[in-house]
């Protein structure tokens, strides 16, 4: 044993242990603006009863960018192809709800679990390139299953999309409703699940070993990480949900059209989450929400042009928030608890 | 001694590997008994990094076999090697830079233990592999930086770092590359100290230029040339060869 | 008086709000020689690194040759006649072996043939990348490269690390003869004093980023008592 | 059969040179100096867009508008890279893809405000235009043209990059800024240069381009994935590398269309994919 | 449905690709309906009409059906309308079914959309209309080995199934076909394709937009010099982009069911107006979409004395006709869908701009596409 001996009876609790304790043990502690987070989205049938069906939506993006961000906030992988997974998920639902399989609980988790499986798949060849290789080998797998629904004609629906979705009410009680408040109810409900897992993932031995492999993923291999089941495992996991969402966008619109699968969506799941900032899972909401709000309110007041405003809120960003709207908040933090030095 | 009957911790039988034209290694053989001491000396650029990239996983040999307490590893995966026992440090460091060094020691002790495996358990509920982490931290003097950005220590905590990480994996047989290159002298005696201190059983073999160290610790030494072994012996032995003074010692008095 | 080649006079530097180096004042005469030692963590390295302007300054100067250079751009600094040895070597990965020495090449006494000369082992290796390099190839190219730019001052930060002994040796000697002959002059870091203290006419030892200690190296290499509590010379004591 | 494949052989190879003039840019913006260039197709548009206005509003000869295109672009990135790219180098690379995918929505929405949304009308001089048949295959004059202005650009490349040290500069700068101006080297300047080099081509790639794929706001985001695609099979920073790319991506494109309609665009991403498990550092990789 | 006062306006959601690869659909379309409240005034029956005017990208559905909800809920508007593409009225559609809100299909052309939803009316048109015309054209004029060339989604689809079976019906036969995807950045393969199966006319549909780099492939290739007609609905030669595409274009006879040059004189003020009104921008199939619809609220409204709800709605436009700057047009009373001549045009010069001539005309075609 390298190690000291003495450790090991009462090893759970370190109050015992006269030492500090580490940041390594507070990482995993609820603070207040979580809990204040979480509220506030909670509050949205109260405060903004009509924007019920976009709150929805945000939220189904925010799920599919925090997907992204276990990928590649905590595990570095960058993917340009997210959208492969979130589409599966689409289309899964669709085509279920389409042949007879109304109920949507049981639909979106048989989705989910059908997106994670291709994930699954993937993450071996995934792990064998890394860098821009691994941008384009990701997107190209989404590109040519965005070719492949656009060819499954007779499946698919094609370009024109597939319709004739039909739902059960959730529970056997809520149809979706115009309002949307049923979608955001089932939305609010399934991202904060999904939060809670990856949240959970995080800070679990496997979280840490993932911000490893962020780092050095030679120097993983040289401490005897598993690496392929590490990939593996993110890889399905991040699939999963993205394919959770893609089903909760199916389920909540009634509607799939190949453009789930497309190159917009995979490159604006990555614009949200970075926009946001990655690596700190409320990145992926905070980014969703902003981006879509923006999109909506700019296209409101000027529907050419818009686009103008949205790249020049970019842009602002980048420069005067490094690391998205948290990284940029976080150093405001920092500067003021420094008493404002530099 | 007792280790010539016994199975050797690590043997290596004609290794060898060239980078295009450049004959690397050219067919090493050498034995690790248990709790051997080994030193491993010769000119840059003669092989001896090279040669552990080899035992070690990250380069492929194109001839030879290596066997590790008996059971042949020439083809097992870096990650493998390392759960059977065999675990190295580099020469040039490799860490984890936004990671504090108790982060990174941490991860090391939870692969070892096999933790990483629960996605769903809590870090934090984990205290005795922190625990475990920290104690080792402290042994190498680096408490006071534990919880520093890796990437922010003076070079010379970060090789210290690197021993760190090879420790928490619990070896049997340690590979390490030039482990005080950058360590100033008291600390690097220090090190040394430690790693004197490490489980009898456990056998070392260490790349190292600094000659007061290697004959101060090394009960064997194996002389790298040009990719080939140029000797074996005892410090002695080596002291005396005037081949190696020529080629490596220089008149560096020693022995 | 003889202007002196380098003046520094009550540096203080770091990095982001933290700082490392407070209140460092020396000279270097033209061809002198200087060893910088002091034990890990306490500013070596950041004071060349400051020297080179890659640091946060926070206050006081540097001259070179009466000129003020603390303001100078990074790229700039060689050309007033500073060279450059990081710890960490900071070879060009994606570079070959030629290319690294060449790409900082400026005129004067120090060629591709000289450098070559000095370490054979580069002329050999001429083609690699400097990502396939041996840890010492690594060093001595890190070297030649600084040698290249024919500096009327070179930085080594801890130069000799990871070499083998022989070439340790031939090292130290062509450092003192570019000293003795060629009015080279060298600030040097290196973790063996004795080391040191035999390369260079004077000495200061950094003690969390101030200077505690200065003497003739000659001076401080008997100076047992000041070594042990500064820099730790239990075992280079011994060899020396 | 054989009459077809040499048509498809030709005019495959014409798009392909075409797609790598517009790409090599970002070959070295992006490979060289690993920049995430994602607005590079925003660059070439604005080359398409110079010629057109010139040639439509101006009546300059197309030839002439060529280099205009090229000189205008750099100009353009030139203050660009001053003022937003330079801040951007050290940062991490997704700081860059938002960076830079903003300002392709601005240039989209900017090159409708004020071009309109519809595509550019441009009429080739008549020694451009037409064809020859040669043993059946029929040589479109542009496509030639296109093909020898792919020729001129590698040959330029090719010595001006790497043959010369200012390569070796350009990848020292990247590989360690700090050391590289502790070599002495201006990574300001140098970096300056490389990217008005990179996105200039990519104005003359959008200048010539307009005749075969047209040109309209949309062009930055309907072609982003062809330029990634070439960069990334071809091998960050290796011109022979994006020029072999260019050329399969081009001659498979042509082909797939041509003989199996069905499966459509299918085939690009396959042979993408396939390619860079087969070798990820690309085809000619230096990393 | 919400009852409304006869006081509050009734007030128009529209939707339409602003932005994105469609926009000059959104453009034109917008322009005419604010041309039509110019020139009609913006109120009726004694209720004010109030237009929203949102933007879906021309891409994503998702967007589109979101946007109708809010309309919906938030705007409480009374008619939806717009719809650039196919695939953006269909997600719609449920929309309009649950919530009795009657949506009016401005652009989008494939047949299918009507029947998705009691509610929905459409003032566009559909491509079999125009491909069913010109495949008898074709049979009467000569043709007899055709190859078909369309865009590789609904519309296209409709308008290559339609073309094949009525020129087949009427004794032509379909060398060879191919499918050229929606999002597709040269025509040349397809063309070669084309052009090596020697057919003696093709049969072309691409999106409004996509007709210039076709044409000009077209001319490149050498297919006119080698014999070759082309023949195509009235997409191809958009009269927003016809006088961009140059002399390559003329003679291309083309079925649609409007051209910018059609001899009426509603058409005459039309044009007048909307070039006036949009800096000398002509006017394309698309604005008089969007000119029918607000044509079909308004007259609506003065049918029911301003009751706007779904039911009264569609009744009233049951049947209804009029004549529009295309000519006469009416409403379907069991499909919803419209009614309208279809004209044979060629490509000429008139006084120094290509316009699309009309020569013949189909009278009152109904949409093949459905049971027909
Ligand atoms: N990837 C590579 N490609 C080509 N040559 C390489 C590569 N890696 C190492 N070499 C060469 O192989 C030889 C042996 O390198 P190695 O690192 O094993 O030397 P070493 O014995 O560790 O030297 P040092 O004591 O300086 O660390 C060197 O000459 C080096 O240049
Ligand atoms: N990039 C950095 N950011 C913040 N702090 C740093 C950084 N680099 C060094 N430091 C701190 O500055 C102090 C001095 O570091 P420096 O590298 O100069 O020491 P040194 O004397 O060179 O040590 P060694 O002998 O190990 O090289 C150390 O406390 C180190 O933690
Ligand atoms: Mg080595
Ligand atoms: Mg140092």
């Amino acid at each position: 044993m390298v190690s000291l001996p003495a450790e090991s009876p009462q090893a759970s609790d370190h109050a015992s242990r006269g030492r500090p304790v580490t940041r390594l043990e507070r990482r995993s502690r609820w603070r207040w603006h979580e809990i204040l987070f979480w509220l506030a989205v909670a509050s949205c049938p109260l405060v903004v009863p009509d924007d019920l069906v976009l709150a929805s939506q945000v939220l189904i993006a925010g799920l599919f960018a925090l997907s992204l961000d276990l990928l590649l906030g905590y595990g570095g992988i960058v993917s340009l192809g997210h959208a492969a997974f979130f589409g599966v998920g689409a289309y899964a639902a669709g085509l279920l709800a389409r042949h007879g399989w109304g109920e949507p609980i049981s639909g979106l988790l048989l989705s989910g679990a059908l997106a994670g499986l291709l994930g699954f798949a993937l993450s071996f060849i995934i792990v064998r390139v890394r860098g821009i290789a691994l941008l384009m080998v990701t997107l190209g797998v989404s590109l040519v299953l965005h070719e492949a629904a656009v060819k499954g004609y007779a499946v698919t629906g094609g370009d024109d999309g597939l319709q004739g979705i039909v739902l059960d009410p959730l529970l056997g009680l809520f149809p979706m409703d115009m309002w949307g408040r049923t979608a955001f109810g089932y939305s609010l409900a399934v991202a904060f699940a999904g939060f809670l897992l990856a949240r959970r993932l995080v800070s679990s031995p496997f979280g840490l070993a993932l911000q490893g492999m962020r780092e050095n993923g030679r120097r993983m291999a040289a401490i005897g990480a598993p690496l392929r089941r590490h990939s593996a495992l993110i890889y399905t996991v991040s699939a999963a949900l993205a394919g959770v969402a893609g089903a909760l966008l199916t389920q909540t619109t009634e509607f799939v059209s190949v453009e789930v699968l497309g190159f917009q969506r995979s490159a604006e799941v990555l614009i949200m989450l970075i926009l946001g900032g990655a690596g700190h899972l409320y990145g992926a909401f905070i980014g969703a929400a902003v981006f879509m709000i923006v999109r909506d309110q700019l296209a409101a007041a000027n529907p050419e042009y818009w686009f103008f405003w949205l790249g020049l809120m970019l842009v602002l960003v980048v420069l005067f928030a490094r690391g998205g709207i948290i990284g940029g908040i976080a150093t405001i933090a920092a500067h003021f608890r420094k008493g404002g030095s530099r | 001694m007792t280790a010539a009957l016994a199975t050797p911790a690590l043997a290596t039988d004609g290794l060898s590997v060239n980078f295009g034209a450049l004959l690397a290694t050219q067919n090493v053989s050498l034995d690790l008994p248990a709790g051997a001491r080994h030193a491993l000396i010769g000119p840059n650029g003669a092989g001896k990094t090279t040669l552990i990239n080899l035992l070690t996983g990250l380069l492929r040999p194109s001839g030879g076999e290596i066997r590790l307490h008996g059971a042949t590893i020439t083809h097992a995966s870096p990650a493998e090697r390392v759960r059977r026992g065999l675990v190295r440090t580099f020469q040039i460091n490799s860490l984890f830079p936004a990671l504090t060094p108790l982060e990174s020691v941490t991860l090391a002790v939870c692969e070892r233990r096999g933790l990483t495996r629960s996605w769903l358990s809590r870090l934090s509920r984990r205290t005795d592999a922190i625990d475990e982490a920290l104690a080792l931290l402290d042994r190498l003097g680096l408490g006071p930086d534990a919880e520093r950005p890796t990437r922010e220590l003076a070079y010379g905590r970060q090789r210290l770092v690197e021993i760190a990480l090879a420790l928490a994996c619990e070896p049997r047989v340690l590979l390490l590359d030039e482990p005080a290159a950058g360590v100033p002298a008291r600390e690097s005696a220090e090190l040394f100290e430690v790693i004197a201190g490490l489980p009898r059983d456990l056998a070392i073999l260490f790349i190292e230029h600094d000659m007061d160290l290697v004959f101060r610790f090394a009960d064997r030494i194996t002389v790298l040339v040009g990719g080939q072994v140029l000797c074996h012996g005892t410090p002695a032995e080596i002291a005396e060869n005037p081949e190696v003074r020529r080629v490596y010692l220089g008149s560096s008095g020693h022995g | 008086m003889v202007e002196p080649l380098l003046s520094v006079r009550s540096l203080s530097a770091g990095y982001g709000d933290a700082s490392v180096l407070d209140e460092v004042s020396f000279e270097l005469e033209e061809g002198g020689a200087l060893a910088l030692l002091g034990r890990n963590g306490m500013g070596k390295s950041t004071l060349l690194a400051t020297l080179m302007g890659h640091t946060l300054r926070r206050g006081g100067t540097i001259a070179l040759r009466g000129r003020p250079v603390e303001r100078l751009a990074p790229h700039l600094r060689p050309a007033a006649g500073f060279g450059w040895v990081p710890q960490e070597r900071d070879i060009f990965p994606s570079l070959t072996v030629e290319e690294n020495l060449t790409v900082a090449a400026r005129r004067g006494p120090w060629t591709l043939a000289r450098v070559h000369e000095l370490f054979p082992r580069l002329r050999e290796r001429r083609s690699n990348l400097g990502s396939q390099l041996s840890g010492g190839e690594q060093q001595m190219l890190a070297i030649g490269r600084a040698l290249m730019l024919n500096p009327a001052l070179v930085l080594l930060d801890e130069p000799l690390e990871g070499l083998a002994p022989v070439i340790v040796e031939e090292l130290s000697a062509a450092i003192r003869r570019m000293v003795e002959r060629e009015g080279l002059a060298i600030i040097l870091v290196e973790q063996h004093a004795h080391i040191a203290l035999g390369l260079t006419r004077d000495a200061i030892v950094l003690e969390r980023g101030r200077i505690v200690h200065r003497a003739p190296s000659a001076t401080l290499a008997q100076d047992h008592a000041t070594l042990e509590r500064y820099v730790g010379m239990r075992v280079a004591a011994k060899a020396a | 059969m054989m009459v077809s494949l040499g048509n498809v052989l030709f005019n495959g190879l014409a798009y392909g040179m075409l797609l790598f003039v517009i790409s090599v840019g970002l070959s070295v913006t992006m490979g060289l100096m690993g920049f995430a260039n994602l607005a590079h197709g925003a660059f070439a548009m604005l080359g398409g867009y110079v010629a057109t206005t010139l040639m439509n509003r101006a009546g300059v000869p197309f030839l002439l508008t060529l280099p205009i295109a090229f000189v205008a672009v750099a100009a353009a990135s030139f203050v660009l890279e001053r003022v937003l790219y330079r801040r951007l180098y050290r940062a991490g690379e997704l700081d860059q893809v938002l960076l830079t995918i903003g300002l392709v929505f601005m240039a989209v929405a900017g090159a409708t405000y004020v071009w309109g949304p519809g595509q550019q009308p441009v009429r080739m001089p008549d020694y451009l235009t037409g064809q020859w048949t040669v043993a059946g295959i029929d040589i479109g004059v542009y496509r030639l043209f296109l093909i020898l202005v792919g020729i001129a650009v590698t040959a330029a490349l090719v010595l001006g990059i790497e043959r010369t040290r200012f390569g070796a500069m350009i990848r020292a700068a990247v590989d360690n800024p700090r050391m590289a101006q502790g070599c002495g080297i201006n990574v300001n300047r140098v970096f300056s240069l490389t990217f008005m080099a990179g996105s200039g081509l990519a104005g003359l790639g959008g200048a010539v381009g307009i005749n075969l794929i047209g040109l309209d706001p949309g062009f930055p985001i309907k072609f982003m994935v062809y330029f990634l695609i070439v960069v990334a099979v071809g091998g960050l920073g290796s011109i022979k590398g994006s020029l072999i790319a260019a050329l399969l991506l081009g001659v498979f494109d042509v082909g797939g269309k041509y003989y199996v309609p069905e499966v459509g665009a299918f085939i690009i991403y396959a042979v993408m994919v396939s390619l860079l498990l087969w070798r990820p550092a690309g085809l000619f990789g230096r990393r | 449905g919400v009852p409304a006062l006869a006081a509050d306006p009734v007030k128009i959601g529209l939707i339409l690709p602003m932005s994105g690869p469609f926009a000059s659909t959104g453009k034109q379309i917008e322009a005419a309906v604010r041309l039509y409240q110019q020139v009609n005034g913006d109120s009726v029956a004694g209720r004010k009409v109030e237009v929203i005017v949102k933007d879906d990208t021309g891409v994503a559905p998702d967007m589109t059906k979101r946007l109708a909800q809010e309309l919906v809920v938030k705007e409480k508007v009374s008619v939806l309308a717009g719809f650039g593409l196919t695939p953006l009225a269909l997600s719609a559609a449920p929309v309009s079914e649950q919530a009795k809100t009657p949506m009016i299909v401005m652009a989008a052309a494939s047949s299918v959309i009507t029947t998705k939803s009691p509610y929905i009316l459409r003032t566009s048109g559909t491509l079999p209309q125009s491909a069913a015309t010109i495949a008898q054209w074709a049979a009467k004029n000569g043709a007899t080995k055709m190859y078909s060339m369309v865009t590789d989604y609904g519309p296209g689809i409709d308008a290559e199934t339609v073309f094949k079976t009525r020129f087949a019906a009427s004794g032509g036969s379909v060398v060879g076909d191919v499918r050229i995807p929606l999002k597709n950045p040269d025509y040349g393969p397809f063309m070669q394709r084309a052009k090596d199966t020697a057919p003696d006319a093709i049969f072309a549909f691409v999106p409004s937009g996509e007709g210039a780099s076709f044409m000009k492939e077209f001319a490149e290739r050498g297919l006119a010099k080698a014999g070759v007609r082309l023949l195509a609905t009235g997409d191809v030669t958009d009269d927003d982009i016809l006088p961009a595409m140059g002399d390559a274009a003329i003679g291309t006879v083309t079925a649609h069911y409007y051209s910018a040059a059609h001899p009426s004189p509603e058409n005459k003020a039309y044009v007048e107006a909307f070039r006036k009104a949009n800096g000398g921008l002509r006017p394309n199939f698309m604005s008089v979409g969007g000119w029918d619809g607000m044509h079909l609220v308004y007259e609506v409204l003065r049918k029911t004395g301003g009751k706007a709800d779904g039911d009264s709605f569609v009744a009233a436009a049951k049947g209804m006709s009029w004549t529009s700057p295309r000519g006469p047009v009416a409403i379907d009373a069991d499909t919803r869908d419209i009614v309208q001549d279809i004209y044979l045009r060629k490509v000429e010069r008139q006084d120094g701009e290509l316009f699309n001539v009309e020569f013949d005309k189909v009278a009152a075609v109904k949409d093949p596409g459905k049971g027909g």
